[in-house]
Order: structure tokens, then C-alpha cells, then sequence
């Protein structure tokens, strides 16, 4: 369930971001990326999960390995909370969500409609719904955002559970996560500006 | 050795195309003009319809044009499709408004011919529906270009409708015929024995057709050159921000 | 895939999601008609069918935008693009779900309102079946739509701009169908023609639509 | 008040914003009826006043919800709430807007349409005047819909439902207007009804429209 | 400029959430709502800034007075974020956007679509917005959320700025401000059991 990432590039909106990242994360560890705004961390996560494809390099893992929680939560307003997770169970067909309830203390929020949950409470649904999934590896940004310190403790505990039972974790984040992991400063990766010009077939030659 | 595929660098592109433009505008002045004054000045009038048959000079090649235009784009999107050669979306995104603006005058020099021939500007003739609907499919086609931000994303999605398009343009013709007998001209064969065009008016028109032809290349080419720039412009712009 | 037409199904149901408009926005239309070209009933009667079934086309157009957009909006389209499921299953969960929610419903309801535009008896059990052949097709032309201008914001009115012309050979076969039952002539031709190419439909649709969604995902 | 108009107009000239879509739906629109009801010119010219005014009604409805729903998501109403502005001038910006982004294309459009359908001569100055008069209320009344259904994800269809029927008297008056005037009758009577509703409506709508979006807003 | 608030309670989806809120607010000052998730924060800051009706209580503030920050960034995606900012400057009178612009170093960015931005760099963009309302009294709920340090001091730096010219500032957060404020609990006002019941009419006698 290793996951090795080799001189990856990734690129957004027709821009190369990052090229030359390399790491590899082994079952059991975290991996937290850090970054100033705008560097490319969420581009860096949506390509591990293979949303957009990689404009150079190798990314190695098994098949349906990744559960990504980005910045948008993914709930259905007019669901409740329970409705919501059972759906996603259903999706990755894993049985029951009680536990997932527990580990974020939603039971007493089950039957809420997700719409009318404040922005913390929906926070709490969408990390739910990472246990839900039963994925080893965890891609997640900003998983902490807007949640209070209790909560931020339940995560913490939630992602080394998962640790603990063999998965691993790469984490974006400009704050906080509640627990020690190692980092991994993404601006190392930054393209250089000669670097930039080949990947665009339009900018030949283009004064440096 | 050089291959074709070369063309497709939007440097080499550039290049080559500075030398070709000047001369398919040429050729597309002199055919198109000197067929359509051919045509309209020094042929009889038609003993049925009068004078209102040179409308066939314009009529014709631009509906045959808007067709190929099609053709074309669909071309240009397949290979953008297989090889990613950014050119070629390029070309099919430029051609597109070039076949719109054909189609808009095949059906207009079309409705212009229908009124003294079957009395009515408008008829809903298979022939005539089928191209509004080529005209709507070339609609979409501008609109969906125009919606989506990202070239690379506005490329495949529109490769993607232009296939499906083709598809079911083709068939809503068939519907069509199957719907109403049109009152509308058969295509024909120009020159074989029982021809209902004598060469008289054949052969101006062929000069039309030819004309129009390049006149449709030298447009694609020069709007190509245009989108090209644009993505440049952009592309150093983007550059601009990184550093 | 059950899952997803479920949820959909349940989405439709609850507050908001708007199980039974299309079917109001159909006889709302199909009741317009006449105060638009007057209440001459033979001139209603002749143009009964193709009134039917354009008011059934627009109900579908009017409810697509609902298939893709909030699940991309909410970001529960990024979380299915990890999930087991291929987008090409999730495209034809998507168009079931929505023809039952919208075609169905339209299908049951069309007897009705053909009774108030008075409709020639016999060409009854045509429109019906019809509308059954044909609005499968319009599903799944519409989930390829949607797909398609998932990026777009509000874009409900490019999609109409997309879709609509792709929807002419099913409107054709389809209100021909039922014009031919009501002058007598042969209808099963046209009903034929009407099957085979919502089959057809069926059958590919899917397939263009995950790839535009895979594109708009990037 | 300006700064929305023109920031609603460049919005819709933007990529993705969809200006001239409204009249591309227009087109196509009208360009299904003869699909529908069969080429016959007769019937077409009978029923051409008709389906022009519902064509041009449809593709005000289908451009409906970009007048809230969007300010909505991304809590730019939240903002404009606590703004000077007050909502009735919102309002009514943006019913203007609306109606600069649809109503008048369609305007300049509808007798091209008309050809086609081959409407009388006679009634073509009677089609534009009609539409002039008629679609500013089409635009304040959908003002109204989308500001009582900006809470709804995805209210393009329960919209439709409340403002087709405050549809009905504007649709009414203009289809008449087009028919008398094409039978030769007086047109000028439901003329002069239409151009009364529209300033009516003009004057009352925008006080609605605020309430109903203090009430969303809570 | 002061805002005054005596005997607020504050409700949400029918619910009374918070009752007997009283405190004022000074030129100059800061106030920070601290509360665990689903306290009742935004619902508060919604109700000053006049978006919800108080079910009980007064707020005394002069005329247009209050900026409101929410959760959501209110940033249309199409237009540039010059444009964004220019139509704020438009809607509140206020001249020119350059300042704004500045202090949240965006100038490299005006010409970028708004919808293009990372995270981070969208919630710039809001929070500029607010020195474009030239507005007295902010209320800003987690406004540094996905925002890294160096622009967590740029907003820091932007209170303090505001407040020095005799503005005032209630915010609403989980996380760090990067700046000292006198904080506000409002787990005080959280409305007891007994209380929660009268408000609704339709809840007479229930169980204790
Ligand atoms: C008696 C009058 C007309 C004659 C003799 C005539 C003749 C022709 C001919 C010879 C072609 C070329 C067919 C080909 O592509 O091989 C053509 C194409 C076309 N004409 Fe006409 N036309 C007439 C009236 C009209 C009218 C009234 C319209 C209405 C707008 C119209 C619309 C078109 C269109 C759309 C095409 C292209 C269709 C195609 O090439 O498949 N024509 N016409
Ligand atoms: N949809 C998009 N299209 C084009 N460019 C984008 C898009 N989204 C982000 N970008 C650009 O790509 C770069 C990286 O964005 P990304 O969201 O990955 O940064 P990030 O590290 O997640 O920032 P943050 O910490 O603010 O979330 C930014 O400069 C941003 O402007
Ligand atoms: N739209 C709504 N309808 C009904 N109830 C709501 C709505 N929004 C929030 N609530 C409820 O009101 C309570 C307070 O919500 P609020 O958003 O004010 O909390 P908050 O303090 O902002 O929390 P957070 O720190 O997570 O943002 C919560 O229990 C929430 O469930
Ligand atoms: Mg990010
Ligand atoms: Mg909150």
C-alpha cells in the first residue's frame, strides 16, 4: 500500500507548478504538505487522486487506493447527516457508518438535515466520511479548517486510528493538525521559470 | 525526414503559413470574383427562372462550403483527439464561425431564390431544414468554445459534441426526408450526359465553387493564425505572473 | 450504481429537489398553448401532437441542470471520481434516475392533457407509446448535456443550446408517429425508427458523457 | 444601482455568462414547432403569433435563474444586504439587466423567426411593438420568481411554475395584439392593455421582489 | 460609532440559540466570539450585520455602519479580482481600490480571473473587500481560515490599521488572528433548556 511518487510534474490551468516532486509513503506514516498560498498544494493532492493527470513523472500505488476531502465538503443539503454517509457506505461498499459517527460525535447530529449544520459541524461530516470509505490512503486539504480544539483532537485521533491499522495520510494545511508528523515544504518543487517555458507550445522562445 | 506532423508546431505553423496565406487569398480573389462576374454578367438568363438563376453562382458554392466546413472542423477535432497537436484544435475552433457565416448565406441566397421561384421566402424542404439545423450545431459548437475558460478543456469538450453532433446531424436528415417531401433542387452531377445544368452556367459555377473553396482556406488559415497568437499572448502572460 | 439512483431518487423527492415539477411545468405549458394560438379547437386538435411532445421535451430540458451541476458544485463529483464506480455506470445511473423522475411522470400525465387539446381517440395508445420509446432518448441526450456544461456556470442555457438539436430526430419520429396514427396512416414505421434510435442512444451516450465528465474534472 | 446593471451586463458578456444565448434558445425554440406540428404553412401562419410569443417567454423563463441564484451561492447577496443599496433598486437593476441581456435580442430577432414561420406582413410592425411592450414585464415578473425561489437549490423548474401562470395575461394580450392585427381586426386595444400591465408591474415588482429576498436572506 | 447590544437573543432555523447577549463595542476595540462548533457564531454576526431579525433584544449602532465577512467569499469567478473589488468600491462610494489592493498584496493578482485563485488567495480577495466598504464596525467570521502566516500577519496587520483610525472589529474564529484581542465566550449565552422551550409556540408543555 506504499505510495512512490517520481519526479512528478503537475500543472493547473496550463500552468506547470511543480516538477521534480519525489517522495514515497509507506503504511503507517503521515505526510504533511506545507506551502504558502497559492504554491500548488491542492493541485499536488488532485493529482494524486487522479483527477488531473500528471504532466510528467510516475505516481505508483495500487488500484483504489486514495479517499480524498478537499476544500469543498460534498454533502447533500437536503440529506441528513446519517442519509449522507450511508450513501457514500453504499458507494464504497462498506457496511456499517456507526463508527464513523462516533469517531467525529455526530450521533447526535444523525438525523439534521446537512444544511442546516454550521460550518464546523459540516466539516466534521465530510472527515466522517473518510472512515466510511475504508481507503488506506487519506488525501486531505485543510481537513482542520473551522474546526474548534475538541474536534481537531477527534481528528488527530481519527488519523492516527487510521495510521495505527496500516494506512497512510498526506495532509495540506497552514494550521494546527493536533498531531506530530513530518513535513514536506512544497516550494523545493516550485518550477523554475526556465522550466516553465517548454511545457506551453505557444511560448517559443519568450524573453527571459 | 520531415513529416507532416510537423505542421502541427504552432511555430512551424506560423512560419509556413506567412507564405501559403498570401497566395490562397489570391487565388480566392480571383477565382471567387472573376466566377461570380462570369456568372452573373456574361451567361443567358435561364428561359424558366430568368435572372433570379445566378443566384446559383452564391447559392451553391456557399452551401456546399458550409458542409465541407464541417467536415473540416470534425477532421481537426480528431486529430487534435489522437495526437494533441494544439494547432488543430485551433484550426477547427477558427473554421467554425468561417462555416457558420457560409451556412447563414447558402440559406439566405436561398430564401432570396425561393421567393419568385415557389412563391414563399421560407419553405420547411428537408434540404433547407437540414441546413437550419447545421446552422444551430454550428451555434453550439462557437457557444460551447466561448463558455469554458481552460483552451485545453474548451478543445476536448468541443471535439466531444463535434462527433456527436455529426452523428446526429446525419440522422435528423434522414428524419427529415422521412418527414416532408421537399419541393427543393437534387443535388446533381455537373457534367454527365442528361445534366440539368448546361455548361453554359456549369462552368462558371465550377470557377465559384473553386473559388470559394479557397476562399475558405485563406479565412480558416488567417483566423487559425489569430487564435494562435491569442494563445501566445497568453501563454507569456502566464509567465509573466510566475516570476 | 443503485446507490446513486436511489440517492437521486430520494434528493428528488425531498424539499427542494422537485419530484412532480417537470410534470407541473408540462401541463402549465401544454395549458398555455391554447392562449397563445387561440382556442380554435380543430386548429388544436391538428397541432395536439407535436404541442404534446415539445411541452414533454421542454419539462426534460428544464429539469437537466439539476443532474451534474450541484454534485460538482458541493464537490461530491471529486469525491465519486475516487470512488469504485466508472463514471460511464454513474452517467447511466444519472439518466435513469432522471427519466424516472421526469420522463415517467410525463408519460403517465400526457392522456390527460391530450384529452384537453382534444386528441383523436385512436391515436391514443401511439402517444403513449411514444413518449415511452422516446423519452429514454431525451434522458440520455440530456445527462450527456449536462455533462458537458458541468463547468459552466448557470449553464442551463448553453446546455438547451446543445442538447435541443440533438433532441429534433426523436421529436421528428415521435410527434410523426402520433400525427400518422390520428390522419390513419401507418404509425409503426416512425415508432420503429423511434425505438431503434433511443436503443442507440442508450447505448453510447454514457460513454460520451464520462468522457466529458472526466475532461471537466481535470 | 449602475454599477449592478453594468456589472450583470459584463457578467453575462463573459465567458461562460451567456449573452445571445437566450436568442439562440429562441431560435431553436421556434424552429422545433413545425417538427412538432408538421410543416404545413397554414397551420404554422395560424399558430406563428402564438408560438412566437411562448418562444420568446420560454427563453426569458430559461435565463431566470442567473438573476439571484449565483449572488446567492457566494454570499454576494449576504454583502449587497449590508450594502446602501436598497433592495427594491436591486431589484429592479436587475430586472433591467435581465431584460438588456434577453428581452431586447429577442426583440430584434423575433421577425426573422416570423419570415419563417411566414406571419402576415401586416402583423410584423404589431409583433415587434407587442414584444417591446410585453417582455420588460416578462423580466420584472421573473425577477419576482427568482427572488422568492433564490433559497431552493436548483429552483429553475418550481421557478417556472410560479411565474408561468403570472405569465399568462402578458402572454395573452401580446399573442393577441399579433393575431388581430393579422386578421385586420383592431390590435391596438390589447396593445394598449399589454403596455398598461408592463408599466404596472415595472411599478409594483420591485417591492416584492425586496420582501422575498429579506425573507431568503434570514 | 459604538455598537451597543442588550438582551440579544438570537435564533436559527426556529431554534433560540443564544439569549441575554450584552456587550458594546468601542472605536478602537476588537472583540473575539470564541465557542465550541455549532455555538452559534455566524448566526450571531448574521444578526448584527442585519441579515436575521433578533428574536428578542436591541442593537443600537448608527445607519450603515457594519462590513459583513461570512463564511462564503461572495468573489464571482468570471470577473478579474480588479473587477470584483472595483464593483464593491462602486456599491459603497468609495473611490479607489489601490490601497485594498496592497495590503493584501493582490496587485500581482488584479488581472487574474477570480475564479482561478487557490483557496487562500480567494479569501484575500474577500477580506480586501472590506477596506473597500470604508465601513466602520467589521464583522468577520474565521477570516483567516486557509490563509498562511505571512498573510495571516498582512490581515493582522490590516485590523490593527483599522482599528488605529477609530474602527472596530467583531470576528469569529477557531484560530490564530495574529494579533491580541479581548475574547468574548459565548458558551455564557447559550440558551438554557427551560428557555429554549417558550420560544416555540408550538412546544407548550413538553417534558422537562
Ligand atoms: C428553385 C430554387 C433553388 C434551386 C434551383 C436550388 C439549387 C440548389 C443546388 C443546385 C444546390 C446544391 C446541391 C448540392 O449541394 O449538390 C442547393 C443547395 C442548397 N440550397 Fe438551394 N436551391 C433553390 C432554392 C433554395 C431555397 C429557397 C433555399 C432556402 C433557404 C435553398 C437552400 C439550399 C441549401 C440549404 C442548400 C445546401 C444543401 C446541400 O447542399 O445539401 N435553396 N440548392
Ligand atoms: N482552476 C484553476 N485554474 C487555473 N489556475 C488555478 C486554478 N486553481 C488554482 N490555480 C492556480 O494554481 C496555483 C496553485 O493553486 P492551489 O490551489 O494548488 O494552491 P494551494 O497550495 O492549494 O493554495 P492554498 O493554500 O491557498 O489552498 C495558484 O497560483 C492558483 O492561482
Ligand atoms: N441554515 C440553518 N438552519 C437551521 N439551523 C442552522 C442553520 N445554520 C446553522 N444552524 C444551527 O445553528 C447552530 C449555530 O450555527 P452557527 O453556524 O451559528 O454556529 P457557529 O458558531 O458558526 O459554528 P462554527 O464554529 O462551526 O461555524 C448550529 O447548531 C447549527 O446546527
Ligand atoms: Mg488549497
Ligand atoms: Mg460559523
Amino acid at each position: 500500500m506504499t505510495l512512490k511518487v517520481t519526479d512528478l510534474s503537475v500543472g493547473r490551468g496550463g500552468i506547470r507548478l511543480l516538477s521534480g516532486v519525489n517522495f514515497a509513503l509507506v503504511p503507517g506514516q503521515a505526510l504533511v504538505l506545507r506551502g504558502p498560498n497559492g504554491s500548488g498544494k491542492t493541485s499536488l493532492l488532485r493529482c494524486l487522486a487522479g483527477l488531473t493527470p500528471p504532466l510528467a513523472g510516475r505516481i505508483e500505488m495500487a488500484e483504489d487506493a486514495i479517499a480524498l476531502a478537499g476544500h469543498a465538503d460534498g454533502i447533500k443539503a437536503q440529506l441528513s447527516v446519517a442519509e449522507n454517509l450511508q450513501f457514500w457506505a453504499a458507494m464504497f461498499g462498506s457496511a456499517n457508518i456507526r463508527p464513523a459517527l462516533e469517531a467525529f460525535d455526530l450521533i447526535p447530529l444523525a438525523t439534521r438535515r446537512a444544511g442546516e449544520l454550521s460550518a464546523g459541524q459540516k466539516r466534521r461530516v465530510s472527515l466522517a466520511r473518510l472512515l466510511v470509505t475504508g481507503r488506506p490512503i487519506w488525501c486531505l486539504d485543510e481537513p482542520t479548517v473551522s474546526l474548534d480544539t475538541e474536534n481537531v483532537a477527534r481528528f488527530a485521533a481519527a488519523v492516527t486510528a487510521h495510521l495505527a491499522t496500516g494506512g497512510s495520510a498526506i495532509l495540506a494545511t497552514h494550521i494546527d493538525l493536533g498531531f506530530a508528523a513530518e513535513t514536506l515544504d512544497i516550494r523545493q518543487f516550485a518550477t523554475p521559470r526556465e522550466a516553465q517555458q517548454n511545457t506551453d507550445p505557444f511560448a517559443w522562445d519568450a524573453a527571459q | 525526414m520531415a513529416s507532416i506532423w510537423e505542421y502541427a508546431n504552432p511555430r512551424k505553423f506560423m512560419t509556413t503559413s506567412e507564405v501559403v496565406l498570401p497566395w490562397t487569398v489570391g487565388i480566392a480573389a480571383i477565382a471567387t470574383i472573376g466566377g461570380l462576374i462570369w456568372g452573373f454578367f456574361f451567361t443567358p438568363d435561364d428561359f424558366r427562372q430568368g435572372a433570379t438563376v445566378k443566384i446559383i453562382y452564391l447559392h451553391v458554392p456557399t452551401a456546399v462550403m458550409a458542409i465541407n466546413a464541417w467536415l473540416m472542423m470534425l477532421v481537426a477535432s480528431l486529430i487534435w483527439l489522437i495526437r494533441r497537436h494544439h494547432v488543430s484544435a485551433l484550426a477547427a475552433k477558427a473554421a467554425a464561425p468561417v462555416g457558420a457565416f457560409f451556412t447563414a448565406i447558402a440559406l439566405f441566397t436561398g430564401a432570396v431564390w425561393g421567393q419568385p421561384i415557389w412563391g414563399t421566402w421560407w419553405e420547411w424542404d428537408p434540404r433547407l431544414t437540414s441546413f437550419l439545423i447545421l446552422f444551430l450545431f454550428y451555434l453550439g459548437y462557437i457557444a460551447m468554445w466561448e463558455a469554458v475558460e481552460n483552451p485545453d478543456t474548451a478543445a476536448d469538450l468541443t471535439t466531444i459534441l463535434c462527433i456527436v453532433g455529426s452523428v446526429f446531424a446525419i440522422i435528423s436528415r434522414y428524419a427529415l426526408d422521412f418527414w416532408n417531401q421537399g419541393l427543393h433542387q437534387d443535388r446533381f452531377a455537373l457534367f454527365d450526359g442528361e445534366s440539368d445544368v448546361s455548361p453554359v452556367f456549369a462552368w462558371p459555377l465550377v470557377t465559384c465553387l473553386t473559388g470559394f473553396g479557397f476562399l475558405f482556406v485563406a479565412l480558416v488559415l488567417y483566423r487559425t493564425r489569430t487564435e494562435i497568437r491569442a494563445r501566445r499572448l497568453h501563454a507569456l502572460l502566464a509567465q509573466e505572473r510566475l516570476s | 450504481m443503485k446507490a446513486v439512483i436511489a440517492r437521486d431518487l430520494r434528493l428528488a423527492f425531498r424539499a427542494g429537489g422537485g419530484f412532480g415539477l417537470a410534470l407541473a411545468f408540462f401541463l402549465i405549458a401544454v395549458t398555455l398553448v391554447p392562449f397563445g394560438v387561440g382556442p380554435d379547437t380543430d386548429t388544436l386538435r391538428t397541432i395536439a401532437p407535436g404541442i404534446l411532445w415539445l411541452g414533454a421535451l421542454l419539462a426534460c430540458l428544464l429539469s437537466l441542470d439539476r443532474i451534474f451541476q450541484l454534485d460538482w458544485e458541493d464537490g461530491t463529483l471529486d469525491a465519486l471520481a475516487t470512488a469504485p464506480l466508472p463514471f460511464e455506470a454513474l452517467a447511466f445511473a444519472k439518466a435513469a434516475a432522471h427519466w424516472l423522475t421526469t420522463g415517467l411522470p410525463l408519460v403517465l400525465a400526457a392522456p390527460v392533457l391530450a384529452v384537453m387539446l382534444n386528441l383523436a381517440p385512436a391515436a391514443f395508445p401511439w402517444l403513449i407509446g411514444s413518449l415511452l420509446a422516446g423519452t429514454p432518448a431525451l434522458s440520455a441526450l440530456g445527462t450527456f448535456g449536462a455533462a458537458l456544461t458541468v463547468g459552466v456556470k448557470r449553464g442551463g442555457l448553453l446546455m438547451s443550446l446543445l442538447v435541443l438539436p440533438l433532441y429534433v430526430p426523436t421529436l421528428l419520429f415521435g410527434a410523426l408517429t402520433v400525427t400518422r396514427a390520428m390522419g390513419g396512416f401507418d404509425a409503426l414505421t416512425p415508432l420503429a425508427f423511434l425505438a431503434g434510435l433511443t436503443l442507440a442512444t442508450l447505448a453510447v451516450m454514457p460513454f460520451a458523457a464520462a468522457g466529458a465528465l472526466r475532461v471537466n474534472l481535470r
